[in-house]
């Protein structure tokens, strides 16, 4: 008997399964045809999947000799026309941000799962932890702008990854997965639509003869149209500081000036266009929870919770972390009295809400080892702050 | 005698001895009354029989032999005749037939050694002959029987030299079917013939009579052809040569399909070796057309690539097969073979060192090999015979013989043997292509000798060529013209001549090759005054070297034209085929005898053997013989404090017999010599074979090698009142037994010491150094020592037998 | 002086980026000359062709040839080229970089790409030290050698390269020194032609920074130094072949078929897509 | 073969090369040397002129000498010389 029929690309329907797993899935559906990665708890069975299903699909995976090879290895990829990822933990994010850098710098469509474990150092392995928010914006050394989604639930774990394939195919820009382990490792029921239903973004292609062709000519949403090797664009990239040409300009702070600033607008000015967020009950909150990942799930039922007896909460997640929805917070900021932030980690997001929260009061729910919050730790935080 | 006796008693049998005293015809008996020796004969102790007869030799002689061995129970044969480097094999042969061990024979020298060098002294002659039959007595009486060991014999063969010769002498043993390693230097098989353009008489082109046999040795399943190659050393004796070959890069590798692409891009020119310069070469070549093998070749001196650096890689890119590998390096190939054939040729004279010529000087003046490359379709005139000052065709054209032959110049007193021949063939050649060219030859004499020479002569002559007998003295060459003059005298017409041509071709000789010794010195082989390769007998042995399993082919062993070279390569074939279809040879059994309760296992003689054929084995406190890798120079023995070990056939007691033997009478007159088989000895028959004169004083005691002459026979000859003692070997690095003529060295020199401290004239003993070729030297030596020996006072005699210990 | 007609290799040069940042007598010249003269004598596609290479002097060597090429950051040319190569079997993936980035700082990468036998071609300039850093020692660096960071001489033995290579899998292994450019651009050709994992090693001269501390002050006292100790041992034991001040084996060390990472890759990618139907 | 050779073959003329036109880009010398040093045919040597980048560029000595071998163009470090067959036809070109 025959039974090792071959799978399709997009497995269509309902399925019964665990985060990494819909994450592996999610990149195949969004047209990822290349993963390279090292073993990591709790990422470890992103790769695990990838390696059974990427065949399949007649894409490439390997394993390469640590994280730093991965992204490397995913850059090449990516410039030789394959949209491309890797997923890693804490650990391995650190030993990728050089590269993660050069990817900014020569604009690098490519995706980094980190499902996020307790830190620092090798920390906590098998536990969650939202501790690499920051690093996940500055972790590099250098100025630049990136995209970060937070994944609260399987479901999403599969939904997001497509779309940071489609963020980073329309931006040329590391898009990164921030989730964690709960997240990556629960098992649920995940949804695959149907091809029709699915919104597939590729990079913009030039539309210029190879000899009029500048690959860091940016169009007019600051991207530039993007070339692949082997295409007949013969062109140079590089990551030191270069002009539309990608030759080298190292004496050349006017170019430094144009190019830095453009890798940051490009992100920064399509904000609205970029950013992410799940409002509930807010239009007369007092108290607003804000909450991203596996905690979202505790605060909406700790708000629920809120509600029946009779406090007015909201719940503000941010699925978009980088750039931070910052007009969202300003917005929910203006009416509520109170907003209550609790995130797994001593203090990251709570900083930038309370930098757009400006004079309301923002209280702090910290969580570290271990589970997550329960919904009852964060309804505590809601009924103690109700004024 | 005493010494004699004693051994006697040791043998079981009692000794009885037949002489013969041998007139060969009136070559002995001519000046030596040989009746007389043989009555003296009858007189020596354990002579049951003396006879002198006509041609010892012959049939009758030899059954002679025969039958008295049988009949008078004969067990020591003793013939005075010739030297027995002569016929010393043939008596033997006779005492084996007649059932005696053929070492119970000896042999005394009273031809070569004796008559033929006191022609006009008969008494004298007669008294040194019964001194040297008495020699050949006494150490007959000491004589043992002796097995001699059988070693085998590689059924290869090495063939030095890839001219005719060497091609021809290859092909012959590899159709007969053995092995053969051809080895030439050259990058191409084909030597002088395949240079020049026509041979003498047929006129038959040369290089297409010679390219098929080139072609059949490349082909040759049997043979291994390795050109840019030079052996670079020769261990081991007859049967069981062990050789070195150093096979130098070609960097082109055998992918090659000379399709000639390469040298057409090379950068890079010089003349080329082959057209005698005549015609340009590249650094990356063929010598020639017909080049055997094809595979060009990288002269390496030329190519602009050095060190390992390419530089230019020209040749590289046209080559399509990529057959250029500039990593090649030497390599040494080693062989063992059975046989060897020297095949080396000889080089031409060169003109330019006879300034009254001109050549060198005038581009009008030629050699005859330019005059080949010229006159040949191939070469670089495209067989136009042009000047090269101006290249027109000349009018007129002079060829000059002798050029390098027949002078007292320069020590080529020898004939060339092809000259005369070949200008008659070149003188044809242009009338054939150029009837109303004038043609002048200046000879000496025309030797047209051979088969069809003459008739050739005769057409030349026919067809109006000028033949005048006189050398030119001098060439003037006319500034403008670029045309010569020809002074000298027609000594026909006894009248001076001063002609003027367009051209003049000189007729170079042949001489050795200017690296001869390397050979020489590398197969241990003599030559001769001119420095051709010596035959062991120039009769009876022509092809054969002295040394067992070397033969010669062509050039090397003396001028000759192709035919002669062929048939001469042919012979030397048959004769390494004969050894080989043997396959196994028996050393003669003069390998040493040792005595273990005598030895202190000092090492000593193991340190002078140049074979390492002796073992020392200390914990046996005795050495052990390889009796198959002993060279039998006997040095070991002359080196043995102790007497532990002597050389077979050679013994101590033999030769000290030999020596009591000459100085038995009158010793104070006498000189005794020990001279080595190979070259001094050799050179003493040559002396006699020359008719050299010179004083009968000497007794000459045959060694296999200086190195056998130990200090005790020095002793005892001095002790016995012997006026003076000579030892005589052959020349430092021409020792047959590799080096072992340095121990001879060693020890005349140490006794030189002794004779001094004891205050004697050191002059009573000499040392010589001489080739077989030497007679002359060996002659004089001895009139020298005549001189000497005269002054000796007779109390300087006895003071030395005292310090001698003699009575 | 002629200038109206072009240098023949210029079409391969980009020629904003001309001149080249090198040091006088630097090798690195000589390298690129050779790479595209080999390029030129294969009629290479040059869309085909991807260069990448890493931080150094010799890592400005992608940009200045005229074809697909990144400039990646310290030590990772060769994973990233890994990622290229697998992306798109059709390209020519090369990596030129220096001792320093290859071996220190990107050594792991070197050994796990010769290992697997992944087709990307690695030309490695030895310069002896750290260059573009004003020459500090290296994993090449000589014992006893003096640079900025081995005042008293250094103290550390420097990798053999091609033995690395080849102990780690590479298919074909060789080395030459600036000055055998002919042996250099014809040993590239091969390499080009290779499938799996090559490596080429380049002694270079470094007058500027390594040659001036080490009494070789200029470019032809180092290359006179190669053309005096360098013999050519074609498949010699790589181990044996240490360089020396005496001594610098060149020649090609390595030449084996081994079928290629991406060729058994691609086979068993198209092996599982046939249907299986058991009997 | 060791006869003496002396004379000039009498078919020298056929082993004619093609003429070499040698092209230095003088302002693209960094000045090593090396096009000098390792010709095999000294064809070149350092001019005395100073170019762009402050060094004494090669200057030809003698063009007739030049085999075409081009190790000059292979060895430059710089792009700067290169050698090619001159036409026949255009002997009025001048180089430096």
């Amino acid at each position: 008997m025959s039974n090792t029929v071959k799978r399709k690309a997009i497995l269509t329907g309902a399925h019964f399964m665990n985060g990494d797993f819909a994450c592996a899935e999610g990149a195949i559906v969004a047209g990822c045809r290349f993963f390279a990665g090292y073993p990591i708890t709790p990422a470890t069975e992103i790769a695990e999947r990838l390696a059974e299903r990427m065949p399949e699909v007649g894409g490439i995976y390997i394993q390469m000799e640590d994280e730093i090879a991965s992204i490397a290895a995913v850059i090449g990829a990516s410039y030789a026309g394959l949209k491309a990822m890797t997923a890693t933990s804490g650990p391995g994010f650190s030993l990728m941000q050089e590269n993660i850098g050069l990817a900014v710098m020569t604009e690098t469509p490519c995706v980094i799962v980190d499902v996020m474990r307790g830190g620092p150092s090798t920390g906590q392995p098998t536990l969650p932890g939202q501790q690499d928010v920051m690093q996940a914006k500055w972790g590099s050394h250098g100025d630049y702008e990136i995209i970060a989604l937070s994944p609260s639930s399987v479901q999403e774990m599969f939904d997001l990854t497509v779309e940071a394939f489609n963020m980073s195919e329309i931006y040329r820009v590391p898009t990164i997965l921030l989730a964690d382990e709960v997240v990556g490792h629960m098992w649920e029921k995940v949804v695959i639509p149907s091809p029709e239903n699915l919104k597939i973004v590729n990079r913009k292609r030039p539309n210029v003869s190879p000899e009029k062709y500048l690959p860091f000519m940016p169009d007019d949403n600051l991207v530039p149209p993007m070339a692949c090797f082997g295409e007949g664009f013969a062109f140079h990239a590089t990551g030191l500081t270069h002009d539309e040409h990608g030759y080298p300009q190292t004496q050349n702070s006017e170019v430094q000036e144009r190019l830095v600033r453009r890798l940051c607008d490009k992100i920064r000015k399509s904000v609205d266009k970029i950013v992410k967020v799940e409002e509930v009950m807010l239009e007369d909150a007092d108290v607003v929870v804000i909450a991203y990942g596996i905690v979202a799930r505790a605060a909406l039922s700790a708000v629920r919770k809120a509600r029946a007896e009779g406090i007015k909460a909201g719940l503000l997640r941010p699925i978009t972390l980088w750039p931070f929805p910052e007009k969202h917070v300003e917005k929910v900021a203006r009416r509520a009295k109170k907003i209550v932030v609790a995130e797994m980690n001593c203090g990251q997001i709570v900083r930038e809400v309370q930098r757009a929260a400006k004079e309301t009061p923002v209280m702090f729910l910290p969580k570290l080892g271990e589970d997550p919050h329960t919904p009852m730790e964060i309804f505590e935080g809601i009924r103690r702050n109700n004024p | 005698m005493v010494e004699g006796e004693k051994q006697k008693l040791e043998f079981s049998e009692e000794v009885r001895i037949g002489v013969y005293v041998c007139h060969c015809g009136l070559n002995i008996a001519g000046s030596v009354n040989c009746e007389e020796v043989a009555k003296f004969a009858s007189t020596l102790p354990h002579v049951v029989l003396a006879k002198d007869y006509r041609y010892t030799c012959s049939d009758q002689g030899q059954a002679m032999i025969k039958s008295d061995i049988k009949e008078h129970k004969l067990n020591r044969v003793v013939v005075a005749s010739c030297s027995p480097r002569l016929h010393e094999p043939t008596f033997r042969k006779v005492c084996e037939e007649a059932g005696l061990n053929k070492y119970l024979f000896e042999m005394a020298n009273i031809r070569e050694q004796c008559s033929w060098v006191h022609l006009y002294d008969r008494e004298a002659a007669t008294e040194k002959a019964k001194d040297l039959v008495k020699m050949a007595v006494a150490k007959a009486a000491l004589l043992q029987p002796l097995e001699e060991i059988e070693v085998p014999i590689l059924r290869k063969a090495l063939v030095i030299g890839g001219g005719v010769a060497g091609i021809q002498a290859a092909l012959d043993l590899a159709d007969t079917g053995y092995e053969v390693y051809l080895v030439e230097r050259e990058p191409s098989i084909g030597g002088m013939m395949a240079r020049i353009d026509k041979t003498f008489p047929t006129m038959d082109c040369s290089i297409c009579i010679l390219a098929p046999k080139m072609s059949d040795v490349g082909h040759h399943p049997n043979i291994e052809l390795l050109t840019n190659s030079e052996v670079i050393d020769v261990k081991g004796y007859i049967g069981n040569f062990h050789v070195k070959i150093l096979k130098k890069p070609r960097y082109v590798t055998k992918d090659c399909s000379a399709c000639g692409e390469c040298a057409k891009v090379c950068p890079v020119t010089a003349p080329n070796e082959f057209d005698a310069g005549l015609a340009i070469r590249h650094a990356i070549y063929t010598p020639f057309a017909q080049a055997v093998p094809a595979t060009y070749i990288i002269d390496t001196r030329l190519c602009l690539n050095k060190e390992g650096i390419i530089v230019c890689d020209k040749c590289i890119r046209a080559c399509e097969r990529q057959a250029i590998n500039f990593d090649m390096t030497p390599e040494t190939v080693e062989i063992d073979v059975g046989t060897i054939i020297v095949a080396t040729g000889a080089d031409v004279f060169d003109p330019s060192t006879l300034p009254n010529y001109g050549y060198g000087k005038y581009p009008n003046v030629i050699t005859s090999l330019e005059f080949e490359r010229l006159i040949n379709a191939g070469g670089p005139s495209g067989g136009h015979l042009i000047r090269p000052s101006d290249k027109q065709i000349p009018k007129r054209v002079a060829f000059v013989q002798c050029v390098g032959s027949r002078s007292n110049r320069n020590e080529r007193q020898y004939c060339s043997n092809v000259c005369c021949m070949n200008t008659i063939k070149d003188s044809l050649l242009i009338k054939e292509h150029w009837p109303e060219t004038e043609i002048y030859v200046f000879y000496v004499d025309i030797r047209a000798y051979g088969k069809g020479f003459e008739d050739l002569y005769r057409r030349a002559r026919e067809e109006g060529v000028k033949f005048i007998r006189g050398l030119p003295a001098e060439i003037i060459e006319d500034k403008k013209t670029r045309n010569l003059w020809l002074i000298g005298e027609n000594t026909l017409q006894k009248e001076l001549y001063k002609i003027n041509v367009d051209m003049v071709i000189l007729s170079v000789g042949l001489e050795p090759r200017k690296d001869s010794e390397i050979i020489q010195r590398l197969l241990t082989i003599s030559r001769t005054q001119y420095g051709f390769f010596l035959e062991a007998h120039p009769k009876l042995r022509p092809v054969d070297a002295a040394t067992g399993g070397i033969f010669f082919a062509g050039c090397a062993e003396a001028p000759k034209d192709i035919k002669d070279s062929v048939t001469q390569a042919s012979a030397a074939a048959a004769r390494a085929g004969i050894l080989m279809a043997k396959g196994k040879i028996a050393v003669e059994a003069i390998t040493p005898i040792t005595f273990p309760e005598k030895c202190k296992a000092c090492g000593l003689c193991t340190k002078v053997c140049p074979y390492n054929a002796l073992t020392l084995r200390k914990e046996l406190k005795r050495v052990e013989v390889i009796e198959a890798a002993c060279g039998g120079c006997g040095t070991c023995a002359a080196e043995c404090p102790f007497e532990a070990l002597t050389q077979k056939h050679f013994t101590d007691e033999q030769i000290l017999a030999q020596i009591d033997a000459v100085t038995e009478h009158e010793a104070h007159k006498k000189i005794v010599a020990f001279c080595c088989n190979w070259c001094a000895y050799a050179g003493a028959d040559f002396a006699g074979v020359s008719r050299m004169q010179y004083p009968p004083d000497v007794r000459i005691i045959r060694t296999m090698c200086s190195g056998r002459v130990s200090p005790k026979f020095i002793e005892r000859a001095f002790a016995r009142g012997a006026a003076a003692v000579l030892v005589a070997g052959c020349h430092p690095g021409d020792c047959h037994y590799i080096n072992a003529n340095y121990q001879t060295q060693k020890r005349v020199e140490r006794f030189w010491k002794r004779m001094e401290q004891l205050g004697l004239n050191k002059e009573r003993l000499q040392l010589l150094w001489a080739s077989a070729a030497e007679g002359e030297r060996i002659a004089s030596k001895i009139r020298e020592m005549h001189e000497m020996i005269r002054k000796i006072s007779l109390d300087e005699i006895e003071r030395t037998k005292k310090a001698f210990g003699g009575g | 002086m002629m200038t109206e007609i072009e240098h023949p290799l210029s079409k391969y040069l980009r020629k904003a980026m001309m001149p080249h940042i090198w040091c006088s007598g630097c090798g690195n010249g000589i390298i690129l000359n050779c790479v595209v003269q080999a390029v030129d004598e294969l009629q290479m596609d040059l869309d085909k062709l991807v260069v990448v290479s890493g931080i150094g002097c010799i890592g400005r060597a992608a940009g200045y040839i005229n074809t697909n090429s990144f400039h990646t950051t310290h030590g990772r040319p060769i994973a990233l080229a890994t990622g290229v190569k697998l992306a798109n079997p059709n390209l020519e993936v090369v990596v030129i970089s220096g001792d320093g980035d290859l071996f220190a700082i990107g050594g792991n990468h070197f050994i796990h790409a010769a290992r697997r036998n992944i087709g990307i071609k690695v030309i490695c300039a030895n310069n002896f030290n750290y260059g573009m850093t004003g020459g500090q020692q290296g994993p090449t660096t000589p014992l006893e050698a003096l640079t900025t960071t081995t005042p008293y001489g250094n103290i550390e033995h420097p990798f053999n390269l091609v033995h690395l290579a080849a102990a780690s899998g590479a298919t074909y292994v060789a080395r030459w020194t600036t000055l055998h450019v002919r042996r250099l651009t014809q040993s590239i050709k091969r390499l080009l032609q290779k499938e799996g994992f090559g490596f080429i090693e380049v002694v270079s001269p470094c007058p500027e920074i390594f040659g001036r501390r080490n009494k070789m002050k200029t470019g032809l006292e180092m290359m006179e130094w190669f053309r005096r100790s360098s013999v050519v041992e074609n498949f010699s034991d790589p181990s044996k072949a240490e360089i020396t001040p005496e001594r610098i084996v060149v020649g090609e060390f390595v030449n084996i078929d081994k079928i290629s990472y991406e060729r058994l890759l691609h086979e068993k990618i198209a092996h599982i897509n046939e249907e299986k139907t058991w009997r | 073969m060791p006869e003496r050779i002396w004379r000039k073959p009498l078919d020298s003329e056929k082993a004619k090369l093609p003429k070499a036109e040698i092209h230095i880009i003088r302002d693209q010398c960094k000045g090593c040397g090396y096009c000098i040093q390792y010709c095999p045919q000294k064809v070149l040597e350092e001019s005395n002129d100073i170019n762009a980048r402050g060094v004494h560029p090669p200057r030809v000595v003698d063009e007739s000498k030049c085999v075409l071998c081009s190790f000059c163009t292979s060895v430059c470090p710089d792009f700067a010389i290169f050698v090619i067959e001159k036409k026949e036809c255009k002997e009025n070109v001048k180089h430096g």
